[in-house]
């Protein structure tokens, strides 16, 4: 691929567009999320604030933006500073091989999937760097279980993926779309539901989310590894949670739920439908279950979630060799 | 192996339990009670106990029942009551009736001491004050502007007929 | 002019070392092995409820030793119970423990009582046992929503919260107050039930059962939950013989123990109140217990409205605010939704008290932390210190 | 009183209690309460450890005669609550053996009474203040004034004594004749 002129200022609309999805998106799960837990806890949530509290979010950025910048005592200040930003940035450029719709891609590279998992490795950098940096105890075990539950999980996440890619024989985003059909049996979905299952137990495990949201487990380390960041660096923090939510969500309805194939008409909105449950489901198990314990959360990875994957990708091999 | 693998899979069944339980109360009515617009009941409102006032007087509703016996501020544990007896040695009333209620514990001793049953608990469960100085309340004050409100209390019971305005 | 500072381009950072532990950190920090991190749990902390703090060493994720560090909500109860009369006293008790303050409300009454050899009409020792069995109940329910919170299903409180809702309803009928609630006389209780009292204890009972069911679906059979706490911080019957802890932890333990029963007071000799024992010792044991006691709170309800007479609720000649208790000694325990609360109160025969001693479950149950915690990780000592019911308050008094 | 109370109170005074009480249980809701000197402390709490006794609280209070640290025990097994009370007549320094090796729950109802009353437990592991500041300034709050003292003796305040032995001088004024003087001066 030469990267001309049209492709760099194809590249530059992406990312503006993908920073107003990512924007709009950490508006939008903010109030659903909010929502949603306030139906579930049977209480209204968000409410005052515009109609049915619409603009609660909208808000509540504001006044992070608004917020001063506290630093603790003795931190090392270029990781400080750069922990949230990390955690930010490198989420932009996972969105851009997404083939959100048909030829509605920000850059279609080949090999699409190989770059969104290259560059899902700076989440935890800056996970690390964010705890280590604070100075503080908390934040450090945050940092700790952040590290190694991100490796573990990235583990049978590639291994469930794989299988797809196995079948499919591509690496690119648009072509494992394309041999999806439109009709939800002929999804991959049904091929392989084991990897199905095993993607979407690393999902949660993978952007920190209850109930394995062990880093920064509330009730033990009180916020984990931004136990110290207020105000503009908590709100990257929240947004790349947000957009690495929706990413893994994308990934999950271009792999298996036919991406941008649905029934009646293809379009960028069975994307965003599919996409939108599986945050939904996100959010629903949050505010249903407990959390689990930090050895039990490696042990379900290394023990179950692993040689599951390895089981199935090696299923998927002789099949796919068997059956051209 | 074969245990463990039935009993993760039992487990994953029990999820799947408490996700439906959470999904039915998801779309089921809220609890919430949106308080400017809507308020509690009546009947639950009137068991409340809220600050003191002094009931109405038998004869005229604006004069209180007190006689100045000083039984309420004796038995009183956080000092919050000041009654101050008229001069004249005549007159039982009292000339003024301070109650502190940021003192009050709403325990009831003066209440239950008070032997001509001057004293009752109001229900202004919504009661608000944005200092200190407005929450020491001035019964005598309060017994004649509530008496200028409702001259006639419309239901039978005295003061529990005034749920809560505020 | 230095060379640039990586670490600190702004020099705004403090100076290394210059912060100093407090007395309790020092005092921790003695008996510390170098290289382990102390960490300061609290006192704010959102699974210590409220203002505890523990001081402990880890290493990793293990806990090698754990100190809980009292005082921070220290309101010297026992001070004020010298300067009052008992009666001004009264209203205190629920401010001891603001979760279960009947109970409170009853060691106190009923120390008083048994000292002067004050009469208790019959219906009032039913209102009483009706009035202490909600109070458990809504106590265990208040700490069953906070021990799932401690274990991250956030969720469970605000359904707990529906039921004390209801239980705040009707305490609020016979007590006035939410919270707080202060019950009892000495020689019967403040008020007796009206008619909508009883009708929504009728309606609770039913109610709570079905909800129960619920609770088990959600909480109780998650595999999650229960692998978080199965065979984690077993307490065996040694460990609280030493410790002298009482109440749920105890029966978890195996021991048929429970002050209604063993010492009765009240008419809980006559209600036949089952107490179930027969769990595990360990965390899910002790949440096992509390739900079944939920539901034995309510059977004892059921048979104490059933069988509540006809009668008096206060004694004819109750005693006045300025009442003075006769010279002499006593010890009177109730069992509280935490264990044995305790009153020893000494009297000179003077205005107010010589001595007033209260006895908090919590306080005795606290101080097993630190050696049911040691070896245990980070995680299932916040499930340890869940288990073992805290309030604040009435540890501190 | 029960067979099983008489045991124990036989027991208490073999171990060398200064003056075994027979409290009546509905008034004062104990059934068994002696005075024990400081030494014999440990020993009879190691007798009702292995009798399967529990320590419920130590309750501290200040008399004219001294500091009186009363141990509450239960036991589970058969529910038999009395009182173990040692005289600390040194008001100056007043000092007792903690019990802690033998009830390991002992360690923070000591420190509570150190912080109260300044009553100083030896052999307790960490006694510092546990409730109250460790800068707290002035006397432990729970001390009375000289004037404001009374006199557990002359109030007969533990009721009726089963037994006295010869040396103590703190009888309830209305029993045991043959213990000296009735009540101190």
């Amino acid at each position: 691929m030469d990267l001309s002129l049209v492709t760099f200022a194809q590249i530059l609309v992406a990312v503006l567009a993908i920073i107003g999805l990512m924007v709009a998106n950490a508006v939008v799960m903010v109030y659903v999320e909010r929502k949603a837990a306030g139906f579930i806890q049977r209480r209204p949530g968000p409410y005052e604030v515009g109609p049915w509290g619409t603009i609660q979010a909208i808000c509540d950025s504001m006044k992070l933006l608004a917020k001063q910048i506290f630093v603790p005592a003795n931190v090392d200040w270029v990781l400080f500073f750069l922990a949230p930003v990390l955690a930010f940035f490198p989420v932009l450029l996972l969105f851009l091989p997404i083939p959100f719709g048909p030829y509605l891609t920000g850059l279609a590279v080949p090999d699409g999937i190989v770059l969104i998992l290259a560059f899902a490795g700076f989440g935890v950098l800056s996970n690390l760097f964010a705890g280590w940096a604070s100075n503080n105890k908390y934040g450090l075990l945050g940092a700790a279980r952040a590290v190694s539950q991100s490796v573990a999980y990235e583990i049978p996440l590639i291994l469930a993926l794989l299988a797809i890619i196995f079948q499919t024989g591509s690496l690119s985003l648009t072509e494992i779309v394309e041999a999806q059909g439109s009709y939800p049996w002929q999804w991959n979905i049904l091929v392989q539901p084991l990897a199905f299952f095993i993607y979407l137990v690393s999902l949660v495990g993978e952007t920190n989310r209850a109930p394995f949201d062990l880093p920064e487990a509330e009730s033990e380390l009180t916020a984990g590894f931004h136990t110290e960041y207020s105000g503009m660096g908590f709100a990257l923090f929240f947004l790349s949670e947000y957009a690495n939510m929706l990413l893994v969500s994308f990934v999950c309805a271009t792999f298996f739920l036919g991406g941008y194939k649905g029934p009646f008409l293809d379009g960028i909105w069975w994307t965003f439908i599919k996409a939108y449950l599986i945050m939904f489901f996100i959010v629903w198990i949050r505010w249903t279950f407990p959390r689990v314990r930090f050895d039990q959360l490696l042990n379900i990875n290394w023990k179950w979630l692993l040689p599951l994957g390895l089981i199935n990708l090696w299923i998927t091999a002789i099949i796919v060799k068997l059956l051209p | 192996m074969i245990r463990a693998i039935w009993d993760n899979l039992k487990g994953l069944y029990s999820l799947l339990v408490g996700m439906k339980i959470t999904l039915i109360f998801l779309f089921s009515p809220q609890k919430t009670v949106h308080y400017p617009r809507k308020t509690v009941e009546r009947e639950n409102l009137i068991t409340y106990r809220g600050p003191l006032e002094l009931t109405r007087g038998k004869t005229d509703p604006a004069v209180t029942r007190c006689i100045s016996c000083q039984m309420c501020v004796k038995a009183c544990p956080g000092h919050c009551l000041t009654v101050v007896k008229n001069p004249e040695k005549s007159v039982k009333a009292p000339i003024e009736w301070k109650y502190d209620f940021t003192l009050c514990c709403l325990c009831g001793a003066c209440v239950e001491t008070c032997p001509t049953s001057a004293l009752a608990f109001s229900h202004r469960i919504y009661l608000v004050a944005r200092t200190r100085e407005e929450l020491i309340f001035d019964l005598l004050a309060d017994l004649k502007a509530r008496v200028e409100e409702t001259p006639v209390l419309p239901g039978e019971e005295g003061a529990s007929a005034e749920a809560a305005q505020g | 002019m230095t060379g640039f500072n990586f670490i600190n381009p702004f020099g705004v950072s403090d100076e290394p070392g210059t912060y100093l532990g407090d007395f309790y950190t020092d005092n921790f920090e003695k008996k510390a092995t170098a290289g382990n991190v102390i960490l300061n749990l609290g006192p704010q902390h959102p699974s210590t409820h409220g203002v505890l703090r523990v001081l402990v060493e880890l290493y990793g994720e293990y806990v090698l030793r754990a100190e809980p560090v009292l005082g921070y909500l220290h309101r010297m109860q026992e001070k004020m119970g010298e300067v009052k009369t008992p009666y001004q006293y009264l209203p205190n008790m629920g401010r001891v423990d603001y979760l279960n303050p009947i109970a409170w409300n009853w060691a106190f009454a009923g120390a008083v009582e048994t000292l002067a050899g004050i009469e208790v009409p019959e219906r009032a020792e039913y209102l009483r046992v009706i009035a202490a069995e909600l109070n458990r109940v809504s106590s265990h329910l208040l700490w069953w929503g906070a021990f799932v919170m401690d274990l991250g299903g956030v969720t469970p409180i605000l359904y707990a919260f529906e039921e004390r809702e209801k239980l705040n309803d009707i305490t609020q009928i016979v007590t006035g107050s939410r919270l707080t609630l202060n019950y009892f006389r000495f020689g019967g209780v403040g008020q007796d039930g009206d008619a909508r009292f009883f009708k929504l204890i009728e309606e609770f009972i039913p109610y709570m059962r079905e909800r129960l069911k619920m609770y088990t679906g959600l909480v109780t059979d998650n595999v999650i939950f229960r692998r978080r706490l199965e065979g984690v911080g077993p307490m065996d019957e040694s460990l609280c013989l030493r410790y002298g802890a009482t109440g749920p932890i105890l029966r978890a333990a195996g021991v048929n123990y429970d002050t209604r029963l063993a010492i009765p007071y009240g008419v809980y000799d006559r209600l036949e109140c089952p107490v179930p024992t027969g769990q595990p010792n360990d965390c899910f044991g002790r949440y096992m217990i509390r739900l079944l006691e939920i539901e034995a709170s309510l059977t004892i309800l059921e048979r104490a409205l059933a069988s509540i007479p006809e009668g008096p609720t206060l004694v004819a000649k109750a005693p006045k605010p300025t009442y003075k208790l006769p010279a002499g000694e006593v010890y009177f325990a109730v069992e509280g939704a935490r264990g044995q609360v305790g009153c020893h109160i000494v009297s000179d025969g003077g205005k107010t008290p010589y001595r007033v001693k209260l006895r908090a479950p919590g306080f005795s149950n606290l101080s097993l932390f630190a050696e049911a915690a040691q070896g245990t990780i980070l995680a299932d000592a916040i499930a340890i210190l869940g288990s073992l019911d805290l309030v604040i308050p009435e540890v501190d008094r | 009183m029960s067979d099983a109370t008489r045991a124990l109170s036989e027991g208490v005074k073999d171990l060398g209690a200064l003056a075994v009480y027979r409290p009546d249980f509905g008034k004062q809701g104990l059934r068994l309460s002696a005075f024990l000197p400081g030494e014999a402390l440990s020993r009879a709490a190691q007798f009702l450890r292995e009798k399967g006794f529990t320590l419920l609280d130590v309750s501290t209070a200040e008399f004219q005669e001294g500091f009186l640290v009363t141990y509450h025990f239960d036991s589970f097994a058969e529910p038999c609550r009395l009182a173990l009370r040692v005289l600390l007549e040194d008001k100056a320094k007043p000092t007792v053996p903690s019990v802690y090796p033998i009830f390991q729950g002992a360690e923070w109802h000591e420190r509570e009474s150190y912080d109260f009353f300044g009553v100083i437990f030896e052999g307790n592991p960490n006694l510092v203040p546990l409730l109250l500041p460790h800068d707290l300034p002035g006397p432990p709050p729970l001390r009375k004034k000289p004037d404001a003292l009374a006199s557990f003796a002359a109030l007969g305040l533990f009721g009726e004594a089963e037994w006295i032995s010869p040396g103590w001088p703190y009888a309830p004024a209305a029993a045991a004749p043959d213990a000296g003087e009735g009540a101190p001066q």
